[in-house]
């Protein structure tokens, strides 16, 4: 399998294979690590980190829906301060890249944790935009092109690791808003994150998450997420790391073909342990079988 | 950290022991060998339209053939899955997940309430054959009553229900109070009333209280947080008032966790 | 069960029970009617019609997804004089509602068909606004709020019967068309119409469909369907029919429970021919089980 | 309109008679006996993540059992998924669906044609069981050969073969030009451009010909305009230059379809 070039490069980091984490459905590795061997992977993204601790949201959490499920986890997190020393430690044992996933309630949230990240050994930012924005009145910065450009060149401005823009697909054209973040700077983007869904108990006649709303991911998103990487990364010439329902190689494989330089496995790390791993060797075996040298030859190959 | 398995396990038996109530017998290769009282397993969905695995706990435990047990209530579509196999189809697992009850804090010459309440009961029965000291053990139903055999060969068996067809009417701890027991330590799973009972009912009597929560799970070993409690004190893990249920759980000291 | 009073009333018109068709996925009834009895229906949604035959999309124009299906049909139709001559009388002959869906290209398309059946014996039009739009540059009318204004307001003025306005889930807040859709006159709101999706296919290294894109239906995208009915029956004052992975009587009262007066049942007609007659008896078995008198009881119950 | 039935029929058999390629015999309560050859089956998925209904013809049917057989390649999720059955599982069908073959169009006195190609040859096994007048038989293969027992026993069989391993080295065409076959009207089902080719050749030498058109298909019975092909005429039912495959097909007269 030497002969078979599986790296790609991401706004100048080169990752060994395009295969990573979905924020948030990994924690920071550690209890995955029981199951996967992290120095396979291409890069893990860590789950949402902010200035200070956030407590989450309100129990049912998480509910099950035809091949997806609704969380509403409300980014509950221990801070940056123990992020970085506890969670990068622990990453840096492993040979592969890190990537912090970012979130922040207002503009300062963000600045701050970019900033303080700015002399780690991370090697790639991603910035979640579709966290509740108090300040804008519980819009996401993530659907309005506008606030996207913006808190991108602030971003862009403090950060000393490239910046990856994750995008909500909970807009009307993501092409407007991949090229938004383009505009603001960025350095790669990732698509999609949850769509905004429900899901009422008809017995108990209540929401099943304490939160009413929650984020569909999942199989049940992928055809929408092909749909996005494969615009996205149509309108704009910055990499793109697709994620939305990849559980195998053959997922991986048709978000690459539609556009994608990277690929995230999120909510298939629960009911597959392995899958990230599983990714990867599978997506090596359709190399070898289809005779295809270089990953990059595949990438946007259907047009 | 204990370690936990991924296995395709072989359904060695599986029988109805009361209204939408199954019991099933698993073989597996290290599961049953590595798991302790009160631990459980995420049981994973043939049909793919289903993601979740479903957390079950173990019922019993027979370390020489490799083989546990689990007893489950059809709650929804995915115990009803369960129910529908029979022997020999392989059901993908995990486990031993969470941390199971701390056994240490009984034994010789101390008492314990062993507690279950409704679907709680199954743990209940290997706590019981593994734990030391005297074993008092208080099930509490609605009606029916299920695993009364299993349990009363492990200790002495008290059973509430709460239309009164068998032992005391009411609940668990009316069954205490009716029978004039007393514990050292208790070590319960049920339902959170239940739970949020013993708990207030621990305190007053200055009794150890050891309880076994139930969450909504996704993950199911600790990276999603998705099925949190919360703490009374700022959890180490997740410097803030939440402790995972999958993973720092299932089982909490009493005065560890709001209900 | 001659107690329960399952009949709900959709601007005006009184149907026996909330339970229709999701235009497209069921013809005008004739292919189905060999399965189910029309006349258990509250009504019967026809598939789009435009002023003039159209020919669709070429095929593939179906691919199967995790428990959803994308769908490029392309909205093929035999005109509306074919189908006022054919399928009404066809209609007719059964006790339950006629609503006929109507797409356009453009607005004068739509005036046509809302005029020209002004004098036919239909309860109830409903007017499709994510047809493509060739004038506007292909952006669908029901992406952009003063678009779908305009034209229902333009309708309205033209039409006899009671319009409802189908809504697009491809936007960012579906409140904002739901007003949009008051504001311009509208007597009901239908959604959701089919979320964008693409799908491809890894060894031919091609799109599924030939159209590229399609419509995803189908239980997969149920939760945004419940989530889009809720937030749109709570911002506007109008009965909403709801639709969007309908399978079962379950998922048809979360959607009333949620805010819907009435309910589509589409995709799953495809897997389950009999599915509408269910849901219609399962329905009032739920309602018989919990002693529920009036189905109206249930409309918006979960808030 | 010939009526059609949704049955849980039970699996009376099943075995693997080439690689990937799988015979199932079906018990059915109306389904065998309503059908005529040429017409297919919906057959549902029972994992509830696969929606749609695979279309799968009907390659015999006992009447007298009311048993019906299916014969089908792996292509994908749902056809693996079938072929993991055993004789006792329902699988849920609809059927007979389509027009069939028009037995009527041959008959004594007429030499026809019988032509499949892959996976397309099952329905030509019932045809050449039921079709009057000389029955020329002609199944085309990549490489391996199956059904050709059946097909043997109903009219003379000639094979072609992709690779040359057996019979004719290369298409059906080649093999009647081998053979030096003639017929006065033609039945065929088979891969796009199998047909293509049968279509012109019947063209030029003016013979009739009856293809089986495969399409996507989502409902199955004409509702969704999901599976239609190119007709060369504007359809009296759609109005427009498009017929349903599962409706006004699978079978259509060559100079009816564009190919
Ligand atoms: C640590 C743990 C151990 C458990 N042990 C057992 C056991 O030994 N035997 C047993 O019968 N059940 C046990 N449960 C509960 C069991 O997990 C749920 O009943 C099951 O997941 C329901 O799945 P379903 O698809 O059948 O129902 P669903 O349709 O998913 O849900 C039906 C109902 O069950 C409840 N439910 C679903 N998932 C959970 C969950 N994770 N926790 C609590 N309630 C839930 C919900 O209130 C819902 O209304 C345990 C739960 C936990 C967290
Ligand atoms: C009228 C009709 C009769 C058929 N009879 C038979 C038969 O007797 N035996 C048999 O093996 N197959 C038959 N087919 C083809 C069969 O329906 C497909 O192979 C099957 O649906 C594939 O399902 P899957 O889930 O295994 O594969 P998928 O993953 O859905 O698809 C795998 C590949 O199969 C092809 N395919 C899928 N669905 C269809 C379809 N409806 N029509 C054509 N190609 C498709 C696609 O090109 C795709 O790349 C028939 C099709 C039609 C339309
Ligand atoms: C439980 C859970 C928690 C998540 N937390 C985050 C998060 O903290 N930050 C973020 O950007 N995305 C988060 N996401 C979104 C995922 O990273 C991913 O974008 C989405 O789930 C789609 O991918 P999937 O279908 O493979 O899960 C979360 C998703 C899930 C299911
Ligand atoms: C094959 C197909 C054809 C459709 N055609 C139309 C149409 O002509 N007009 C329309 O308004 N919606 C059309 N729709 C959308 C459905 O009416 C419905 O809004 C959508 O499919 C969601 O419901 P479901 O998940 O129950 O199918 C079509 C959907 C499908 C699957
Ligand atoms: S279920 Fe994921 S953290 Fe407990
Ligand atoms: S498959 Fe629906 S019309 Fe043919």
């Amino acid at each position: 399998m030497s002969r078979i070039d599986t790296s790609v490069n991401i706004a100048g980091v080169v990752l060994k294979n395009p295969v990573m984490t979905a924020s948030g459905t990994f924690g920071s590795g550690e209890e995955y690590s029981e199951f996967v061997d992290l120095n396979k992977l291409g890069a893990v993204v860590t789950k949402g980190v902010a200035n200070v601790p956030w407590p989450g949201n309100p129990t049912p959490r998480v509910a099950e829906t035809s091949s997806g499920m609704l969380n509403a986890i409300g980014l509950q997190n221990p801070g940056m301060e123990v992020f970085i020393k506890r969670d990068i430690p622990f990453l840096k044992k492993f040979d592969t890249k890190i990537i912090v996933n970012v979130c922040g309630r207002s503009e300062e949230d963000y600045c701050q944790v970019v900033e303080r990240l700015a002399d780690e050994d991370v090697d790639l930012l991603e910035i979640n935009i579709s966290c509740p924005n108090v300040k804008e009145g519980g819009i996401a910065f993530g659907q309005d092109p506008k606030a996207v450009e913006h808190i991108t060149s602030e971003l862009k401005k403090r950060a000393r690791q490239p910046i990856i823009m994750k995008l909500s697909p909970n807009v009307t054209d993501i092409t407007v808003m991949a090229k938004a973040a383009e505009a603001g700077g960025a350095d790669a983007l990732s698509l999609i994150n949850t769509l905004t869904g429900m899901k009422i108990d008809i017995h108990k006649r209540a929401f099943a998450l304490a939160n009413r709303t929650g984020g569909l991911s999942g199989p049940a998103i992928k055809p929408v997420a092909v749909r996005m990487v494969y615009q996205a990364a149509n309108a704009v010439k910055l990499p793109v790391i697709g994620m939305g329902g990849i559980a195998t190689a053959e997922d991986a494989i048709e978000f690459i073909l539609a556009g994608a330089t990277g690929v995230s496995v999120g909510t298939a790390n629960f009911f597959n342990p392995t899958a990230t791993e599983e990714v990867v060797s599978g997506i090596e075996a359709y190399m070898e079988k289809y005779g295809v040298d270089k990953i990059t030859d595949l990438i946007g190959a259907v047009r | 950290m204990a370690e936990k398995f991924r296995e395709d396990s072989e359904i060695i038996s599986q029988e109805c022991i009361g209204t939408d109530i199954y019991s099933m017998w698993l073989k597996t290769d290290k599961i049953a060998r590595a798991a302790v009282p009160g631990q459980f397993i995420s049981v994973y969905s043939r049909d793919g339209s289903r993601l979740l695995p479903r957390p079950i706990s173990i019922c019993e435990t027979d370390k020489e053939k490799g083989a546990l047990r689990i007893v489950y209530r059809i709650a929804g579509a995915g115990t009803r899955e369960f129910s529908k196999y029979h022997r020999g189809i392989k059901l993908s697992i995990l486990g031993p997940l969470g941390n199971g009850f701390p056994l240490e804090r009984a034994g010789e010459g101390k008492k314990a309430f062993l507690i279950g309440g409704g679907i709680g009961i199954p743990p209940i029965v290997e706590l019981s054959k593994q734990i030391g000291g005297v074993r008092q053990i208080i099930a509490g139903y609605r009606d029916e009553v299920f695993l009364a055999e299993e349990l009363k060969q492990n200790g002495s068996l008290y059973i509430a229900t709460e239309d009164g067809s068998c032992g005391t009417c009411g609940t668990v701890i009316d069954a205490i109070k009716e029978n004039g027991l007393d514990a050292d330590v208790i070590y319960a799973c049920g339902p959170t009333p239940m739970l949020r009972a013993l708990k207030s009912f621990a305190q007053e009597r200055g009794i150890e209280c050891w309880l076994s929560l139930e969450e909504r799970m996704a993950c199911g070993v600790g990276a999603c947080l998705g099925c949190v409690c919360q703490s009374t004190e700022v959890d180490g893990h997740s410097h803030v008032h939440n402790k995972r249920v999958c993973k720092d759980g299932p089982v909490f000291l009493s005065t560890e966790v709001e209900l």
